[in-house]
């Protein structure tokens, strides 16, 4: 059995040979022969129309009602996890604890859904 | 021990170094990008101090919340992608000289402070894990209570200040404008 | 030595995958032709498009194919064949699958054209819809193993699989995967119909070969996870356990391939909707029936 | 049949040095992966009973994934040019192969070319594998380069824009100096009228960034275009020759160790300041724009870039956000943000190639769009010039190649009535169950075409191959095919995902003006994709019923005329509406025609389908009226 530290060595070893096995690829792509520059070739490609102009803009995401009670989701998973890890130890006050916790967020959830926060904005 | 002395220096370093692209880039998406990266570099730190179930959360948190300020910032602020080369930077002299104020306190602190015993051994990650489920059901079970409550008041605040009403006076405004 | 092992099984189950979708295309089995196919990636030109971003550019297939394959590493094959077998294993494949989005909007804002970029801010809508029914339902498998230990999640299904002792969880999780892994019908960000393939839109040659890779890797680490939380991992008769393992991930994987064949991609709005008024209300549902059955049955 | 000696095709890599063992195993690899992007579109290759998938091909849905340019019949001149595009834009090694076409002016001659037929498509395969393993590199690759890959220029008079020159000048109705501009694909733009208030500032605002890129293009003139990257904030050393002062004064703003090019932006915003005499340009960049073009800033444009960079030059303090936002334009929910214009086509997998879709986008969705067919036949009768009876046929049949039965059959008619033939019915029968054939096929053609804009893949296969099975497919065999056709529908009704997609999407009441065929009789239901959908399904059905009942199927062929004249009208309904055509014949020649069609109508209600609608829904929406760019009369 390998101690802590030395899984995380192992997985930081696999994220650097993932690079380098990538970079050796591109090596390998670069000796068969460069890629030829030319007019256009560069430009986004957007389905036979010459399109040069810069897109970033101010980008409307009409997605940001959910986008913020999300924010408020991800936050809850914090306690989630070790909790769950304990919910049988501790029994029904676990169950308890966790359903007026998470009664209060679907609280949340129904304010948001009655207000129109769940739909395209 | 040296390992991981020096896994936290090479994360800390790292950390400050996407801290700093933060600044220097005028492309909003780059930027949030970069705070996303410092930030999972003092997860990586969290995980060579063995502190496994912090870590990993900061980790994860840190990329969808991340990634929905970066958008927050292509909506909002102008010239998101930073064609214009606009400098982010605001105020520098005030700003430079709170960032070396705050420096100085942090480092006065941090060799100041009664840090305890050093721990010789960590516990195990389970253990951790299992450890921070029973206190927040037995001790700080209010505290936890507290934070859903907190967490409510941010959604309702948030929907409440972000989501224009539909009534019907709200529409027919909107139709004189149009 | 096992890392090595793993590492073998992993690539050649993405290998036997790639035969299998390109049976699945051309109605064809030929062994070869992922290998074939690579190599005539190799052999394109890679264009880097006028890109003002070539950092996020460069950097994104090699994100997704490093998050892809670090969420398969915590993944048992057997009880002692996983390459890290982290004590917060559940969570730890959450991090790193989180950062499929982040992938996935550096290569839409890269190369600064409408197509791509459209679908990486897409795909943050996806994730925004998908995100809570991968993690709540893994909250449920948790509870019943009281342990985020991959080994000990498996373990904890000796008796009886998940996907029968919490099915509703796994519907969940199964789609929640798919939309995850943006294969059809939940590849919004990439569609060719609505985007001309959107975030995949600018890669060429190598870097396209890369890209392909890791979208398959991740379709297999998600499979793997369905495995490994629901299906009882390396659980089955006559068979070793790592063989049941590569069986029921293949399957998973396979079927995941398929379905989209057979549906029309999802509205973004229908699957935001859904998600967050229906799925989640039944993701909470679970957790809380997952809740009574691991009290009252011993 | 064009094939060179040395089997090097025209788009070959360079190779360095010698021929590699590497290189050789991976043109190996290369001739056994062939993936061609099908121009005008598959639909055309369907139509003409083309299999590109049992020939050995993947078809793709961009040019980045291509390795072969299949190019089906003619080229109009705007096709020419988008297939240039396409061409460039496709990574190397890549060939182009011509099916029943001349190469267009803008390409290197085709590597291939041969008749539109599924065995000169073999034969393309064959020789592809066979040069791709051989000359798939080359020591001197030729360099690709074509007019529309850098931007012409045109000059026009701010005023009237119905004047447009090649040379600089003034303007003959009011002698303002001309103002040069980007030709080519914004032109048209220049012209519509959308009945838009804010449609005038949008002129203004295209005429602005013209002349900016004229600028930009000219500069580039004179460096012979050795520099790759044509975007227009390269304006950079142009910018230099008349703007040094601007340039350096600029200078210490950009220290952030960024890439060099963002810097230029703020010289070419400071350039159009300079050019229309903005003295506080520094403060002043919006309120420019906002006298300019009234609050419409595309990005697009680039516009936003310049500006912000003005503003964060001159400002002492934090900038006030609502200050700086209130001349962009405002969405529905009242946030300000940049719209751009997107194009969609004439060579996109999501709608029928040849057709191109405008869209303006706010966020995911479409705030304004319209669609044009660069394709489309124009309807003229060239004075003086009389054509031959068989060879109108002939010519008309072929613009039409989505639909050319119901073309053939129509001409046919309209010319036996001018010179007074009567109808004969057996004939008649005949050609009526060669018109239900073609409406069956058409309509499976759409079913595929629905199926690629869904990503709904086992629907493109089951359709497209019931469809080249039925293109000429006997009467006896049709029937036989009825119990497929019955499944292909059942299977739609079960799929799920597909109502939710289709339904309340592209509404057109029954009342719409300009309706016609399934579109017009589906309005009678809920005027939706779905009802449409469900409208061709049953038109499946109803058309078998009649080939079953009537007989075999003849393709119409004109019957003795003789020499005869008049005047003669006919209409047909055609797989997407009713098509009248009403000509004029001379001992047998046709001297005028006038053709009028359904999709020529159903391409103006795209603005109204799209307008507020997301992306999906809206290419949907479009998708669902079945457009066929070549019967959009111009």
């Amino acid at each position: 059995m390998m101690s802590v530290l030395e899984q995380y060595s192992l997985l930081l070893a696999l994220v650097l040979g993932i690079a380098a096995t990538v970079l050796a690829l591109y090596g390998l792509a670069r000796a068969i022969g460069p890629a030829h520059r030319e007019p256009g070739k560069d430009v986004p490609a957007s389905s036979g129309a010459l399109s040069r102009d810069p897109v970033w803009g101010r980008y409307h995401a009409r997605y940001y009602g959910y986008a913020l009670l999300f924010l408020a989701f991800d936050m809850e998973m914090a306690f989630m996890y070790p909790w769950a890890v304990v919910y049988r130890e501790v029994g029904l006050v676990a169950l308890y604890d966790m359903g007026v916790f998470l009664a209060i967020l679907f609280l949340g959830l129904l304010y948001g859904w009655s207000q129109g926060a769940l739909r395209r904005q | 021990m040296y390992a991981q002395a020096f896994f936290v220096a090479v994360f800390g370093l790292a950390a400050i170094g996407f801290g700093v692209v933060v600044f220097r880039t005028s492309s909003m998406v780059r930027s949030a990008l970069a705070l996303l990266f410092s930030q999972t570099a003092v997860g990586c730190m969290f995980l060579a101090m063995q502190t496994e179930f912090l870590g990993v959360l900061q980790i994860m948190m840190m990329a969808t919340e991340m990634s929905i300020m970066a958008i927050f910032m292509v909506m909002f602020m102008m010239d998101p992608g930073g064609m214009g080369g606009m400098d982010m930077t605001h105020q520098k002299r005030f700003s430079i000289g709170a960032g070396v104020v705050a420096a100085g306190v942090a480092i006065v602190v941090a060799f100041w402070a009664d840090w305890g015993p050093v721990t010789v051994e960590a516990p195990d990650a389970a253990m951790q894990t299992r450890a921070l489920g029973m206190e927040l059901l037995g001790r700080s079970m209010l505290i936890f209570e507290t934070a859903g409550i907190t967490i409510l008041t941010a959604m309702i605040a948030a929907t409440a200040v972000a989501i224009p009403v539909q009534t019907t006076a709200n529409s027919a405004d909107k139709e004189d404008t149009e | 030595m096992n890392f090595a092992i793993v590492l073998f099984a992993w690539l050649g189950s993405a290998w036997l995958l790639a035969v299998i979708e390109g049976w699945t295309i051309t109605g064809r089995l030929r062994l070869t032709a992922p290998l074939l196919s690579g190599l005539a990636h190799l052999g394109r030109e890679s264009i880097v498009p006028r890109t003002p971003d070539r950092v996020f550019f460069e950097t994104a297939p090699v994100l997704l194919l490093i998050v892809a394959v670090l969420g398969a590493a915590v993944l048992p094959l057997a009880p002692t064949l996983v390459i890290a077998d982290l004590a917060t294993g559940a969570l730890f494949i959450n991090a790193a699958l989180a950062y499929v989005l982040v992938a996935l909007i550096m290569a839409g804002w890269g190369p600064n054209g409408a197509y791509a970029m459209i679908g990486g801010w897409r795909f943050l809508g996806q994730l925004i819809a998908y995100a809570m029914l991968i993690v709540m339902p893994i909250t449920a498998v948790a509870m019943r193993a009281e342990s985020l230990v991959t080994t000990v999640i498996v373990g904890s299904q000796d008796s009886l699989w998940n996907i029968v002792y919490q099915p509703l969880g796994f519907v969940l999780f199964f789609i929640a995967a798919m939309a995850l892994a943006f294969r059809a019908p939940f590849d919004l960000p990439t569609a060719p119909g609505e985007l001309g393939g959107g975030v995949d839109a600018e890669y060429t040659g190598v870097r396209l070969a890369v890209l392909r890779l890791a979208r398959l890797t991740l379709v297999i680490t998600l499979a793997s996870a369905t495995t490994v939380f629901y299906l009882g991992g390396w659980h089955g008769p006559l068979l070793p356990p790592w063989a049941w393992s590569l069986i029921k991930t293949l399957a998973v994987a396979v079927l995941m391939l398929l379905a989209g064949r057979y549906l029309p991609r999802i509205r973004e709005a229908d699957l935001m909707r859904w998600c967050w008024t229906l799925g989640i209300p039944l993701a909470l549902l679970n957790i809380i029936v997952v809740g009574l059955l691991v009290l009252v049955v011993p | 049949m064009i094939s060179d000696p040395t089997m090097t095709i025209t788009g070959a890599r360079q190779r360095q040095g010698r021929f590699t063992v590497l290189q050789k195993w991976v043109s190996r690899a290369l001739a056994g992966n062939l993936s061609c992007l099908i121009v005008p579109g598959p639909e055309v290759a369907l139509s003409h009973g083309l299999d590109v998938t049992a020939a050995g091909m993947r078809i793709t849905a961009t040019p980045r994934d291509a390795s072969v340019l299949l190019i089906i019949g003619e080229l109009s001149e705007k096709m020419s040019e988008a297939v240039a595009v396409l061409y460039a834009q496709m990574p190397r090694p890549r060939a182009i192969v011509i099916l029943g076409g001349q190469p267009p002016s803008t390409l290197p001659d085709a590597d291939f070319s041969a008749g539109v037929s599924q065995a000169g498509l073999i034969d393309a395969v064959d020789w592809l594998k066979r040069a791709l393993a051989k000359g798939a590199f080359s020591d001197s690759p030729e360099d690709f380069d074509a007019a529309v890959l850098h931007a012409r220029i045109d000059y026009v008079c701010p005023m009237h824009p119905e004047v447009v020159q090649n040379e600089p000048g003034s303007c003959p109705k009011c002698g303002m100096d001309l103002v040069a501009r980007e030709a080519g694909e914004s032109a048209p733009e220049h012209d519509h009228d959308h009945g838009h208030d804010h449609c005038e500032h949008r002129h203004h605002e295209h005429e602005h960034q013209h002349h900016d890129h004229a600028q930009q293009h000219e500069h580039h003139e004179h460096e012979h275009h050795h520099g790759h990257c044509h975007e227009h904030h390269d304006s950079h050393e142009h910018d230099h020759e008349q703007h040094e002062g601007h340039q350096h004064s600029h200078e210490n703003h950009h220290d952030h160790g960024h890439k060099h090019q963002h810097d230029e932006s703020d010289g070419d915003a400071e350039e159009k300041d300079s050019g229309h005499d903005h003295s506080g340009h520094h403060h002043g960049g919006h309120g420019h724009d906002s006298h300019e073009h009234g609050g419409h800033d595309h990005v697009g444009h680039g516009h936003s870039g310049h500006d912000h960079g003005g503003h964060d030059h001159g400002s002492s303090g934090f900038m006030s956000m609502v200050e700086v936002t209130k001349d962009l334009p405002r969405s529905a929910d009242g946030l300000a943000m940049d719209w751009m214009e997107v194009p969609f086509g004439p060579v996109f997998p999501g709608l029928p190639g040849g057709l191109k879709l405008t869209l303006t986008l706010d966020g995911d969705g479409v705030t304004e769009g319209q669609a044009t067919s660069l394709v489309g036949m124009i309807n003229e009768s060239e004075e003086g010039k009389e054509i031959d009876a068989e060879t109108f046929i002939e010519r008309l049949a072929s613009a039409m190649p989505l639909a050319s039965v119901s073309y053939r059959l129509l001409a046919c008619l309209a010319i036996e009535r001018a010179s007074g033939l009567e109808n004969d019915s057996a004939t008649d029968h005949a050609r009526d169950v060669a018109l239900e054939r073609e409406r069956i096929a058409s309509h499976l053609g759409w079913l595929a075409q629905l199926g690629r804009q869904l990503g709904f893949a086992w629907l493109t296969d089951r359709a497209a191959t019931l469809q080249l099975e039925i293109r000429r497919a006997s009467g006896k065999r049709l029937v036989e095919l009825t119990p497929a056709l019955q499944a292909l529908a059942a299977r739609l009704g079960r799929t799920p995902l597909l109502k939710s997609r289709l339904k309340g999407i592209g509404i057109l009441p029954s009342g719409t003006a300009g309706l016609s065929g399934p579109v017009a009789r589906a309005a009678d239901d809920a005027g939706d994709a779905w009802a449409r959908l469900w409208r061709r399904l049953d038109e499946m059905t109803t058309s078998l019923d009649f080939i079953k009942a009537t007989g075999e199927p003849e393709l119409p062929a004109l019957r003795n005329i003789g020499r005869g004249s008049g005047t003669g009208e006919a209409t047909v309904e055609t797989p997407r509406g009713e098509a009248r055509l009403s000509l004029e014949l001379e001992h047998g020649q046709v001297k005028s025609y006038r053709l009028d069609t359904a999709c020529s109508h159903h391409i103006g209600l795209v603005a109204t389908l799209v307008e507020g609608r997301e992306l999906g829904d809206a290419l949907v929406a479009v998708g669902s009226l079945d457009l066929s760019p070549w019967e959009v009369i111009a």
